[in-house]
């Protein structure tokens, strides 16, 4: 058998030694593209500390500022789902809004109040299996299919409140949204909202990587025909992690509902899928779909709850505030790339 | 107590409402203390982010926050918390609950004068269009004042008062456009506020079509020179607000708060007043010198 | 002869630490066919991407054109010293028109504005010199890969260079294009054009190679003049050692030939396939042949359910089943390799353990859902060992990996499964000498246990090599078959009539 | 010469007549999907007018609609040129304001007003070029860039008007902005915005049809290492592209304010980027690049305008404006996809 020979005679391609090391230095060179804004996220916060006199590594102003992520961690890490595939979720605002609005509404009724927060959670499952079945089964753009959802579900959710605010101020379960949870009494506690934020992240982290259903959402994203030659059923893979979208979107208006006791379907989260979208892509994720990584979302989501919070702390005007997230948010893009040209990324 | 640092957050800075507002707000706080620190923000009406600012405001340790609230009710968690952190709490333009004081234009009145001059003018008969904005509690408000008014004139009849001119000139345009072409007769529009008016004005005379009554809310620097303006005699009256006094009475409350001094009563209202084609010369309007 | 018009001396070229190329030297003279060879991952593309100016060199080394040094900046120097490509991975704009990708870069235009009827006039000659059957204002997304390399080809061509350079490319042409293909390369060798050949089909290289120059692991280890240029030689300077039988068939199919596992009937699409059947039994390779666009592929897709039949039916191991989709059909046990690995094949970020181990994922999972991610490693492990795939782990991206070396990346894939019906559309496309008997010695492996394997190819040696009988296709119908008898072995020309038509003049 | 002779034996690929027969057949085919949605925009026009009881197709509606359409029009096919190269620019609705502004401040000096136009058009063209340089020559991803400049840009807009409305009533080319071109006398006229946007769609089609550059912003979208490979300058072409996106806004902005005789830098083009995307992806154009037409850009801004009008002029409710604007937008699309299925598009 000469083939069997030839396979023997050549060099084996690398020892299992070898093997192991470079499976190592690529673990590494992994973990600093997944963190790779870490960098640009502690020098913000080292910078504003010094900026605000000592103010922004406070207990409190950390508990502010992880609460403050938190919405936006939720929302960015569905949306991670999505920009894996390749597709893009617009609609995260509205369907925000419209959760939080159902959930309040029922939350005013006596016997059925304490239900609200599955509801809201549901109702944004929902809208975004609605979304997933309009781009997945009749393969519409995912842009269009958000964008109409964005303005259609916008629109529900005034309805759903005759166009005011409802506010209840006795809303069950209000502590997630404004209670901390208490790690060593009378020295650490972590709001309530940032536990779930991290719990939705750790829980992303899993099916990403650690399950079937976690490849094939990558392998959607990265080459969608090939992997529907290879026998994944894309179109699951693609309503899954609309639906996934719309379940996280439904989740940040329970907590948004239960963080203000109230919601207007008009204001609640105008403008939040491009603060989710930002995270994500400031995370390293690309748009094209197949690369990036939660952890780099959840960075990303905390750059900008530090730059909102840093920027009032040391009392910029409105105005240059939004110059300087503008090319904050540029800079460290800018800064990512020219880190990363010595690297095996092109 | 000395007034060292003051929060303020206001519905949207590029509101030149809200920006005499905010000047009024500094100008008041300086006579105080020539050394306090004033950071400003918008909320672009999400009660999410003013939730956050609040936050932030406690976080930076302000003395004094004044807020436009983004809900009268909603906010009440928030100021709870401001104030459980002994800071003062003063609403501005819109009452909000729980807050230790509010300063506001008595915006129903406002709507009630604005178009209680249409009634007049049109003799309490005719159709007249009520240009709606978004759903805060000042334009609510106004349109409740408005209606008030309407109602009590059965010849009054409304055509229409759910479309949304977004506030601004652009969106004001737009919707008069379609309420032109809608309705072939109109003796009348409400426009919530001032730049709505202008935009329907600028749609009117695109269309060629005259003889309709324009008024709305605010008394602003561009409804000032409308008023004054020969080529549009449509516009005809704005119930004026006074945003830099309104400040100044708020931050003086809060001051006196601060060093213990109740107001007589939580809400002050401050009452509008009418500006017409006839008394704009004597209008002092928002920008005027307001040293005294 | 005379002097070289083409000399590189010292020619290194390190991709993020690794070296692709060690010191190279390559000379070239005008009016040769200088055909480049080596295993895949050799090198042979980065020298030839040096040449056209797509990489830059490491410094150190030296490019002398006709004497004199160059510096070649950009794929515009290249073209401005008189050198065009012909690329591996097929390099157009699928979105414009063949006349546009072919003067892309080029274009003429007349007081700025686009002279699009000069152009598609302009490119006439070339297509029909190359018996292309499409037109020069057809979008290029509508061809089939075969037309797009003859695009390619055209391209190249008509920029009326000094030094032409073929990067493989016949391995989506069918035996008449490849052979229209080589006569226009004599013509212009002829012409005094110096012509640089790379391809790993032998008998390419036997009939067209004046010099052969081979690299093995980036460094240059020999080069041979036409009278040593011998399957032997070259081999054992590729691979360093012997291969001795190229194609190989133990398995036999004659007379204990297996019942039938897939039987397709009446398969049509209403548009490209016109009805065709074919059966193919346990333990049997049939080939499935014809020229480039009979619709073998199409055929495949529509077995496969990756395209939608208007009509037929299929027969897995005699009993009627439906199959709609790719995910069906690999559920029943019917795989099929495709013969666009970059569009359809590959996942290019992912890394080679995800790509071996996609298509068997579920199966692996624990619980029916969490990876084990041992197994998976084990199966890669495997993979790169019985195929030898070079990379640098089983970890990196497949698409750092040589053309050849994503194929044998692709083949695992589908080996993982152990599929009842192995379909392979152009299994050895790209694919070096020695990887090429290692595929042949599994698809025979494969047949000795049973599976039904039908090999569709254009490369006819091949075919004949391996295959126990042969189908061919022609516009869209079955032509015929070709069966080996115990004393008439199948021959190039059997299949050629019956892919031409050519066998109703003989008669 | 054997390989003519090959050539010949074969019958002849295809006769003149042939290659004429399906150039037209092409054309045809091309011309239908370019005008994809002109099907959904007649339907919405006649459905309009039946439900307005025949106010829709009066010469002064037409007239406002292609008003409404103008500025939108004028972004999106800016928007059209970018994402035909694969990117996307959301920092319009800035520029504009950006423009707007800068063009009615400088209105105001009395030297100088008349440069007021020229003025905006160039500011357009230089924050586009700014945003060009960042994607071309640092390689930045196109999304973040204009999500940064977005960002920045509306700050600078609110600091040239320090924050307040800039308005100017008696602004020099106010007739642009609101007067109309008279084709007949006292018969038909034409809105003088409509006519700028007419200009700027045919001269688009002219760039991208006609010239080289236009060939090459194709490539560029179709596939950008394909491109590089045939020698095009791909950072020239992407500086050009968001140039002209920019350079376009810029124009946008110069018409607001001719419109409006007013701008405000916060408010003045909020969210026009959605309005801009959605009329080139309603156009058929492919969010991958390479392929789209600017006569598909028109009428995705036409449908836009027209669902606007006519559902203030039928008197549906804001409310329902919006559940109706984003169900007609994802029901078009869903349409088209329909309509081409028979066709020969996959
Ligand atoms: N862009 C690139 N980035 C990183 N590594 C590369 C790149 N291009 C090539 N290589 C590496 O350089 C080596 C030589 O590759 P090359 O494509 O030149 O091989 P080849 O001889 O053409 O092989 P084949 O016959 O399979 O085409 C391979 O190990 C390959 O992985
Ligand atoms: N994506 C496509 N769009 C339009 N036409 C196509 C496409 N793919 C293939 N074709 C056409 O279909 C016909 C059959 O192509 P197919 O690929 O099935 O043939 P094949 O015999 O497998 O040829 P090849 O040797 O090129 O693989 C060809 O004429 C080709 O032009
Ligand atoms: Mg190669
Ligand atoms: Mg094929």
């Amino acid at each position: 058998m000469p083939d069997n020979g030839a396979s023997q005679a050549k060099p084996a391609p690398s020892t299992t030694n070898g093997a192991a090391a470079e499976t190592k230095r690529q673990r590494v060179r992994m973990l600093i593209s997944a963190l790779g804004m870490l960098p640009v996220l502690l020098i913000l916060c080292i910078g504003f500390h010094f900026l605000s006199e000592g103010r922004f590594f406070t207990g409190q102003n950390l508990g502010i500022v992880l609460q403050q992520a938190a919405v936006n961690t939720v929302l960015a890490a569905g949306m991670t789902f999505v920009i894996l595939t390749g597709g893009i979720d617009l609609s995260v605002g509205s369907i925000l809004a419209a959760s939080a609005m159902a959930g309040l509404t029922l939350s005013k009724l006596p016997e059925l109040g304490m239900l609200w927060l599955p509801v809201s959670v549901l109702t944004g499952l929902g809208f975004g299996i609605v979304n997933g079945a309009l781009i997945a089964l009749l393969r519409l753009p995912p842009f269009i299919v958000t964008l109409g959802s964005l303005t259609a579900v916008r629109g529900l959710a005034r309805l759903l409140g005759a166009d005011t605010t409802v506010f209840n101020p006795s809303i069950p379960y209000a502590f997630i949204g404004n209670g901390s949870l208490t790690l060593i009494p009378g020295v650490a506690s972590i709001p309530w909202l940032s536990v779930i934020a991290l719990l939705v992240i750790f829980v992303s982290w899993l099916v990403l990587r650690r399950t079937v259903l976690g490849v094939h959402i990558y392998a959607v994203g990265g080459n969608e025909s090939a992997a529907r030659l290879a026998g994944i059923k894309v179109w699951a893979v693609l309503i899954f992690v609309y639906g996934i979208s719309g379940l996280f979107a439904g989740l940040g208006g329970a907590m948004q509902a239960a963080r203000l006791y109230a919601a207007n379907g008009l204001q609640l989260g105008q403008s939040y899928e491009l603060d989710a979208i930002t995270a994500v892509i400031l995370g390293g994720t690309s748009f094209v779909g197949g690369i990036g990584s939660i952890w780099g979302t959840l960075i990303g989501a905390l750059i900008i709850a530090v730059l909102s919070n840093g920027l009032i702390l040391i009392g910029v005007s409105d105005i240059w505030q939004y110059v300087i997230k503008g090319l904050v948010i540029i800079g460290a893009v800018a800064l990512d790339r020219y880190r990363l040209q010595g690297s095996a990324r092109t | 107590k000395e007034l060292k640092s003051i929060g303020v957050s206001l519905g949207s800075m590029g509101n030149p409402f809200f920006v005499a507002l905010s000047k009024g707000a500094e100008f008041e706080a300086k006579k105080t203390n020539p050394n306090v620190k004033i950071t400003t923000v918008g909320f672009e009406y999400d009660l999410g982010k003013q939730v956050t600012q609040i936050d932030n405001f406690i976080a930076a340790g302000v003395d004094l926050i004044l807020l436009n609230p983004g809900d009268p009710k909603a906010i009440g968690p928030a100021i709870k918390k401001a104030q459980a952190a002994g800071i003062v709490v003063v609403a501005v333009d819109t009452a909000a609950e729980g807050a230790d004081a509010t300063v506001t234009t008595n915006n129903v009145q406002a709507g009630e004068i604005s178009c209680q001059y249409i009634v007049d003018k049109l003799g309490g008969k005719g159709d007249v269009v009520i240009e709606n904005g978004p759903q805060v509690s000042a334009v609510i408000d106004r349109v409740v004042g408005c209606k008030n008014v309407l109602s009590k004139n059965p010849g009054i009849k409304v055509l229409s008062s759910d479309q949304d001119g977004k506030g601004s000139r652009e969106g004001g345009l737009t919707v008069a456009q379609g309420y032109l072409t809608r309705f072939p007769k109109i003796d009348a529009i409400f426009a919530i506020n001032d730049p709505q008016a202008i935009g329907t004005d600028l749609a009117a005379r695109q269309q060629n079509r005259t003889g309709i009554i324009i008024t709305a809310v605010d008394g602003a620097p561009d409804i000032e020179a409308a008023l004054k303006d020969p080529q549009s005699p449509q516009i005809q009256a704005s119930a004026s607000q006074d945003p830099f006094f309104m400040a100044r009475r708020a931050v003086q409350v809060g001051v006196g708060i601060l060093n213990g001094q109740k107001p007589a009563s939580t809400v002050e209202l401050l009452p509008s007043k009418l500006v017409t084609r006839d008394n704009i010369a004597e209008y002092k309007g928002w920008t005027s010198d307001r040293s005294q | 002869m005379n002097d070289p018009i083409l000399e590189m001396r010292g020619v290194s070229k390190t991709f993020f630490g690794i070296k692709a190329l060690r010191t190279v030297d390559l000379t070239v003279y005008a009016g040769e066919i200088h055909a480049l060879m080596g295993e895949n991952g050799a090198g042979k593309s980065t020298l030839m991407k040096i040449l056209s100016g797509a990489y830059r060199p490491d410094p150190g080394g030296e490019i002398r054109i006709e004497g004199h040094p160059v510096r070649i900046e950009g794929p515009l120097g290249g073209r401005a010293a008189g050198i065009s490509i012909i690329y591996q991975e097929l390099s157009l704009a699928p979105n414009l028109s063949v006349a546009e990708n072919i003067y892309l870069g080029r274009e003429i235009s007349r007081a700025g504005l686009l002279a699009r009827s000069t152009m598609r006039e302009g490119v006439g000659p070339i297509l029909k010199r190359l018996g292309a059957d499409f037109l020069p204002s057809t979008l290029v997304a509508h061809l089939s890969m075969g037309q797009r390399q003859l695009v390619e080809i055209a391209r190249a061509l008509h920029a009326r260079s000094k030094i032409l350079i073929m990067d493989e490319p016949t391995t989506s042409l069918s035996a008449a294009e490849s052979e229209r293909l080589f006569a226009l390369i004599r013509q212009l060798r002829s012409e005094g054009l110096a012509i640089i050949y790379i391809s790993h089909r032998m008998d390419e290289v036997y009939a067209l190679g004046d010099r052969v120059t081979v690299l093995r692991d980036g460094r240059l280890v020999g080069s041979l003049d036409k009278p040593d240029i011998r399957a032997d030689t070259i081999v054992r300077l590729m691979v360093g050692r012997d291969v001795s039988s190229f194609y190989k068939k133990d398995h036999d199919p004659g007379a204990g030939r297996g019942h039938p596992v897939l039987a397709a009937i009446d398969m049509a699409d209403g548009h490209r396939v016109k009805g065709c059947s074919l059966t193919v039994h346990a333990g049997e390779v049939v080939g499935l042949a014809g020229l480039i666009g009979a619709g073998r592929t199409e055929l495949a897709h529509l077995i496969i359910g990756a395209s939608a039949r208007t009509s037929g039916r299929l027969e897995l191991e005699g009993r009627p089943i439906d199959i709609r989709t790719p995910g069906a059909a690999l559920e029943a046990g019917i795989a099929y390799l495709t013969e666009d690995r970059k569009a359809l094949g590959l996942f290019l970020d992912m890394s080679c353990l995800d790509n071996i181990n996609l298509a068997v994922l579920g199966r692996d999972a624990k619980l029916g859902w969490v990876l084990d991610r041992d197994k998976g490693r084990e199966r890669a492990d495997r993979a790169f060992a019985g195929l030898s795939i070079r990379a640098a782990s089983v970890g990196v991206p497949a698409g750092g990996l040589s053309g050849g070396n994503q194929q044998k990346v692709l083949l695992s894939r589908l080996l993982a499964i152990a599929p009842k019906v192995l379909i392979l559309d152009e299994p050895t496309r790209g694919v070096d000498v020695g990887a090429k008997s290692e595929i042949y010695s599994i698809i025979d492996n494969l047949a000795k246990v049973g599976t039904a394997i039908l090999v569709i190819s254009s490369d006819l040696p091949e075919i004949i090599g391996i295959c126990d009988r042969v189908i061919v296709m022609r516009a869209g119908h079955i032509a015929g078959e070709v069966a080996r008898g115990p004393h008439s072995p199948l021959t190039q020309e059997d299949i050629m009539a019956l892919a031409t038509g050519m066998e109703h003049l003989d008669a």
